[in-house]
């Protein structure tokens, strides 16, 4: 029964390799898929290309699924996953923040790294973005703290949250999304093609 | 013609894996519903239960307090005024039906102690065992026969007679010892042993019982 | 011929196919470690570990590197960061297999070089503030999260395409 | 640059994964049984003593005896009526379908073994599966030249007064020095002290 490590049933020391393994999947998934482009992130937000939300959403409907089912197959303890903890003003305003430095950008930080390994000059300059950034809230922690702690709900999930079923949820969200992926090559027959 | 054949199939495909996303989904609703049972299965927990190797002997108990085991916690499942008129020196008391409150999780479920459990005889701390293996808690055991036991063996040892064998006079003199370490004092040992000061069953200073890392750390970014 | 080759060497994954990779990468995650992806933690434990070497005292000083440093392992003995260069290497793996290799700054025809990096400076200070405040970036805590039908994950994930969108009008001269 | 737009990869991925869902469902089996009740619930029931029935007076018709010892035991004599259900093997669908019978007959369980101890395990267990009424007999059964022999045995007896007993133990060895000090020239002999020592062992019925 899963998650391996935390249950130990594989050692804490292959964590480390796992790491590592993991990492290279992901950043092999990102740069294949086109993620290593900031003129093709950006696209989703003008409507010239919807990879972002495609990649985006295909992910986040196969993972919660799969999730669910192997809970309920009994290969994976739901309660026993890491679960983002949610700090309502946190999350807003610090997703705002995100979003706009998003558009300007025209990277994330995942996408950056992968940007920067394969020798785009400007993800290098927008991971030192990053790093500078990071340094500047380290060192005004004080200011940004009730900030950073406002408004705890706790390590919440949509079931709780709600209380509603997540088999609900999931299939609800995947008609959301399904309808969006529809809409997205709609709009983007529509919109004149950047080439880049 | 070709071109124009191919691209009317792939239109389609994105459909058809659409609705294999949705059929997906769907199944999920269509699944038997159960409740999540909280704790391990019966099986292993009936499998537990009824193995003994939970119980640990009077003797036993005796021994590792007087060899002064840092790992071992004595809890009392009874209820306070009986603990409060005697419990085993060093013990703390968490009356059974407060044991599943939240506030004593960090004393059950560790891994810093080896706990024992004990009531006036193992029936209740039976259940209190039984509940918290249910939920997965490790390192507990049961004091065999409770406190009636305790009293019989340790601080009122039966005198064997003449007849019986070496081991029980052995036994025999440990108890003993061990009683006088518990507070008792024998009128025959008097001159040998000046009574000394009763070893007051002090309130154990319990460290706070490091708790088991539950959570995972900080994940994400 | 050869332009052909080339062609399917540069041509990218259908983001649908890349999707459900990423998707089972997640469940693969969640299963082995219980934890989600990352990228801006093994940033941090990187600027922590500067930090650290450049002024111990600060570090310890500051309530939030502290919260980072522990006396027996350094900052960089971390699953973020291993998880971070694996990143890279997996990135410049599939760039040197498809040709994508190479020093260039991307950007649109009608900006200069210059435009171009100073944006991405400013963009990449506001994701690394914003991601410490919202604890996460996309993701960690838009796609990990919402594995796990977080509600932090889904309004953080609300939070940066929302603002992104507003925000799109104003910026559109740097990618159109 | 452009993606591609072929879906072939894509489509052998989702068949692929489609089959492994198949393929996992397939296997799955439903586990057989499941707690009705949490432990909690199960905390509260086990705060009262209802479930304890006295083996005096017992009128059998509303219960059905579950002899929990070993099969072994159970042959060599048993309570009238009673039918044996090894506490191992009492989750297994035989055994459940069995108790299933007699609960819709409107009978109540009683458990019984060689002290309410040994049937601890099962009545927990039946109370966590909230099978039906259980309850346990609070008896001790032993065999006395091959007959079995049914007595009441309290459940958690109040244990005896230790600090009573050690208090007095003190007193008395303080008594006893003194006496001793006061005749340090002639040391009691041993069978001064032999009277005291039996006082001493009435000390724990005193207690009860």
């Amino acid at each position: 029964m899963g998650p391996l490590i935390p249950n130990e049933i594989i050692p804490a020391e292959w964590n480390s390799i796992f790491a590592i393994v993991i990492g290279i999947a992901f950043g092999y998934i990102l740069e294949s898929s086109g993620f290593s482009s900031s003129r093709k992130l950006a696209g989703v937000f003008y409507g010239y290309d919807f990879a972002v939300l495609k990649v985006f959403f295909t992910a986040a409907l196969v993972s919660s699924i799969g999730i669910l089912y192997m809970d309920y197959m009994g290969y994976l303890d739901l309660g026993a996953l890491y679960v983002h903890p949610t700090y309502l003003k946190g999350a807003l305003i610090g997703g705002a923040i995100m979003g706009l430095g998003f558009i300007t950008g025209g990277f994330c930080p995942g996408t950056s790294i992968c940007a920067a390994a394969i020798g785009k000059i400007d993800a290098l300059v927008y991971v030192g973005g990053i790093l500078i950034g990071i340094f500047l809230f380290s060192e005004l922690f004080s200011r940004f703290e009730p900030l950073y702690d406002g408004g705890f709900m706790g390590y919440i999930t949509i079931m709780d949250a709600f209380e509603i079923s997540p088999y609900v949820f999931v299939f609800a969200f995947t008609l959301l999304a399904v309808l969006s992926f529809v809409i997205a090559d709609i709009v983007r027959k529509r919109v004149k093609k950047v080439v880049y | 013609m070709y071109n124009r054949k191919l691209a009317k199939l792939l239109t389609h495909s994105y459909q058809i894996l659409a609705v294999i996303l949705i059929l997906l989904a769907g199944g999920l609703l269509l699944l038997p519903n159960y409740e999540k049972h909280e704790g391990i299965e019966p099986e292993s927990l009936l499998a537990n239960a009824i193995s003994p190797e939970r119980y640990i002997s009077s003797d036993e108990l005796a021994h590792k307090i007087i060899s002064g085991d840092p790992s071992i916690l004595v809890i009392d499942v009874r209820d306070s005024e009986r603990f409060e008129s005697y419990s085993i020196p060093g013990a703390i008391n968490i009356p059974l039906e407060d044991i599943l409150d939240e506030e004593n999780e960090e004393y059950l479920d560790q891994a810093a102690y080896e706990i024992v459990l004990c009531s006036d005889d193992n029936f209740y701390a039976d259940q209190a065992w039984i509940l918290c293996n249910r939920l997965g808690y490790k390192n507990l055991r049961v004091l065999q026969g409770g406190m009636q036991d305790w009293f019989n063996s340790v601080i009122n040892p039966p005198q064997p007679d003449e007849k019986m064998p070496n081991s029980e006079h052995e036994l025999y003199s440990f108890r003993k010892s061990a009683s006088m370490f518990f507070g008792v004092a024998y009128e025959d040992e008097v001159k040998a042993t000046p009574p000394s000061p009763k070893p007051s069953p002090k309130p154990k200073t319990v460290a706070p019982v490091k708790k088991k890392k539950k959570k995972m750390p900080e994940g994400g970014c | 011929m050869a332009q052909k080759e080339e062609k399917r060497m540069r041509v990218y994954w259908n983001p649908y196919f890349g999707g459900f990779l990423l998707g089972i990468l997640i469940i693969f995650t969640f299963y082995i470690t219980g934890r989600g992806l990352g990228a801006t933690g093994g940033l941090k434990s990187g600027v922590v570990a500067i930090v650290d070497k450049a002024d111990t005292e600060h570090a310890h000083e500051n309530a939030y590197y502290s919260k980072f440093l522990n006396d027996e392992e350094s900052p960089l003995n971390n699953w973020l960061v291993f998880e971070t260069l694996g990143i890279i290497l997996g990135a410049f793996l599939s760039g040197g297999l498809n040709g994508r290799l190479g020093f260039k700054v991307q950007h649109s025809p009608k900006i200069t070089v210059k435009r171009r990096l100073i944006f991405a400076l400013i963009g990449g200070l506001l994701f690394g503030l914003g991601a410490q405040i919202a604890r996460g970036c996309t993701s960690g805590a838009a796609l990990s999260g919402i594995a796990v039908l977080s509600v932090g994950g889904f309004i953080t994930m609300l939070a940066i395409f929302g603002s992104a969108f507003l925000f799109a009008y104003f910026f559109r001269k740097n990618w159109i | 640059m452009k993606e591609l737009e072929k879906t072939k990869r894509i489509s052998i991925a989702a068949v692929l994964s489609i089959l492994l869902i198949l393929i996992a469902l397939l296997n799955y089996k439903k586990p057989s049984f499941l707690y009705a009740q949490n432990t909690s619930t199960t905390l509260m029931k086990m705060d009262t003593t209802d479930y304890l029935v006295s083996p005096q007076g017992l009128e059998t018709e509303s219960y059905v005896l579950v002899d929990v010892r070993n099969p072994f035991d159970y042959e060599k004599g048993h309570l009238p009526e009673a039918i044996n259900i090894y506490a191992p093997e009492l989750l297994s669908n035989d055994h459940t379908a069995q108790l299933n019978e007699y609960l819709r007959e409107g009978k109540t369980i009683l458990l019984y073994g060689r002290d309410p101890n040994e049937t601890l395990p099962a009545f927990m267990m039946l109370c966590q599966l909230d099978m039906g009424p259980v309850k346990i007999l609070e008896s001790e059964n032993y065999f006395e030249k091959d007959k079995l022999i049914t007595t009441y045995s309290e459940v958690e007896k109040p244990s005896p007064d230790i600090a009573g007993f050690i208090e007095t133990s003190v007193k008395k060895a303080n008594e006893s020095k003194k006496q001793a000090a006061k005749r340090t020239v002639a040391p009691p002999p041993p069978k001064k002290v032999a009277p005291v020592k039996k006082k001493k062992k009435k000390m724990p019925e005193g207690g009860c």
